[in-house]
């Protein structure tokens, strides 16, 4: 397992394409900076391929008014949680 | 105000099109809005594309306790800067609730951005 | 487990070293060791020396030094990047003629090549770009 | 080579996502993938996105003059690094023509790009 | 008359978009660095709400390999042409 | 026709600093003045002094000097901006206590209201930005 690690949003930019493009059938995504915008309800569609395997950073959703306005089928984990995906996965790739 | 806000006119528009926390573009920008009104300019903003994540109720600190640009939204009042709009496109199409808004800005459409830009001397986009 | 990060962004203007700085605290806090923060691209300037940010701002020149003194972790930056934009430590300096520098220890500027070998040599590289 | 091409396996995958002259992302990226090689590092390209501009034929200078990534590429030959690889759905929707480019890569589909990535034991995204 | 430039290629950013929300009828588009992009015949469809007002850099297509391909609704200037562009506009608003 | 560009973008990293110069030497030999260029944002780094690429590249802040002293144009830096990110001309660096400089002239440290002055008193004010 891979965990790719996402920090644009779907609502300005294209990157997320590219991030879902080279994703494997185990790999995970994780939306972190202003990449958590991604989590609204409104913009999750863009990530309806990696269902069950999409995550978001609590604290840049906090930071931003949105802890709570997430959709459900976003696992929210915090910085701790993030390392852990660091952990379980065997290497990560950025996506700016 | 009133006639400004109707008009849409004014010297100096700064446009915001960058969300809070990500980058510094709203900050300095707001920081050139606020720099504008304080040399007595009757400055505008557009809150623009994911720039109206800026008027989100409840943000919070940064990853190294930084304040974030919401305390700066509460400042504009008292520089005089009461003309803000936002793009209501973007507001939809983030579902955001106009309601849950930390500060009212007026809706514009497409059309009406147009004109809001002719309407200003300068023009400034972050 | 072994880490290196490596930052890409600028500091201030992009949140990428704020979010690396935030990594880098939580996975020593788990118990694991980082080797060094590899410093590419704009994030090169996160070694400015000089930086004077607002008392109400986090400084995150002296957070990553902060970080090295706590933990022992290297900053590595890459020497090509940096000399392009201006930061040069005291050794550079001399080299190109130039009097004064802008990057000071424990910041140390180094090859590309460290880049490859904690890519290869750590078990985990987690990359913060702007 | 020829058995690393179609096993698309290697030490360090570089992802080159931008297109040359607008930033420095392409020109810092082939030099990482330079060093490695240089390092004995079996290295691997994936030119995705915008960035299979970068193989484009006929490439210029910058506004000052400066050479960009063009004369490279060249060099990749040098440093054996022959694992090209391109972003099939990229090179097709900016509508350019594999002919038409200065190197030889291999067009990948989706699926494969996942298998290129999890068949390398480092990967950088630039 | 205003003149808007970008310099993002709409196969990345969506900024094209909200430059095009911006723009009067009598404004004009100039695509410059990365933006060049939007010119080839592929892309130029985004533009299409500004068809007659579209120009874009030669220099900047030129660095790229990109002069002559040019889809045939671009108007393509030198920087010369640019400063033009700048003194027949009342003002410039820049989109990155 | 009075000219001024405000430069948001830094050297090196994106074109914005370079089509501004290109841009500049375009407006000049058509005959317009070029009042000033604002670096706000990252293009505060196009005034490292230390700056040392390689020499087959452009230097960017050379460059911007050289229009300094064939034009007059001046070369305002947004202090707040500057600081932040560790670009001290003298007085600032003494101000903070700190040893040495990174910022010298022909470029000045301001204030934004310069900014605003000249987007206002100048015929056309020219973004490029990162």
């Amino acid at each position: 397992m891979i965990l790719h690690i996402l920090n644009r949003p779907p609502s300005s930019s294209l990157t997320y394409r590219e991030a879902l493009a080279s994703m494997g059938p185990e790999d995970r995504l994780l939306l972190i900076e202003d990449g958590v915008l991604g989590a609204l309800p409104s913009q999750v569609r863009h990530f309806e391929s990696v269902t069950g395997r999409l995550f978001a950073l609590r604290e840049d959703l906090a930071a931003r008014g949105l802890d709570g306005h997430c959709d459900a089928a976003v696992q929210v984990v915090d910085v701790d949680g993030f390392v852990q995906l660091t952990e379980e996965a065997d290497k990560t790739v950025s996506w700016s | 105000m009133h006639d400004r806000d109707t008009q849409l006119g004014g010297d100096v528009l700064v446009i915001l099109r960058h969300p809070p926390h990500g980058s510094s573009w709203l900050r300095e920008g707001l920081d050139a809005a606020l720099v504008a009104a304080a040399f007595g300019q009757a400055v505008s903003l557009l809150f623009m594309g994911d720039g109206v994540m800026a008027l989100a109720g409840g943000q919070g600190q940064g990853p190294l306790g930084q304040k974030g640009t919401a305390p700066t939204l509460d400042m504009l009042a008292m520089y005089d800067i009461e003309a803000l709009y936002l793009e209501s496109g973007a507001l939809s199409a983030l579902g955001l609730n106009r309601d849950a808004l930390q500060l009212p800005a007026q809706p514009l459409e497409a059309a009406d951005i147009a004109n809001l830009i002719a309407a200003h001397r300068l023009v400034l986009t972050f | 487990m072994r880490y290196a990060l490596l930052v890409q962004g600028p500091p201030y203007s992009r949140q990428a070293a704020h979010s690396a700085l935030r990594f880098a605290r939580a996975l020593l806090a788990r118990g694991h060791t980082l080797e060094s923060v590899f410093f590419y691209h704009d994030g090169v300037y996160n070694a400015a020396r000089l930086a004077a940010p607002p008392q109400d701002e986090p400084h995150l020149v002296d957070a990553w030094r902060a970080l090295h003194d706590e933990h022992g972790t290297r900053l590595q930056v890459c020497i090509a990047a940096a000399l392009r934009r201006g930061l040069l430590d005291e050794r550079e300096a001399s080299r190109h003629g130039k009097t004064g520098h802008s990057v000071e220890p424990p910041f140390e500027l180094t090859g590309l090549g460290q880049l490859i070998d904690l890519g290869l040599g750590c078990d985990r590289l987690v990359t913060f770009s702007p």
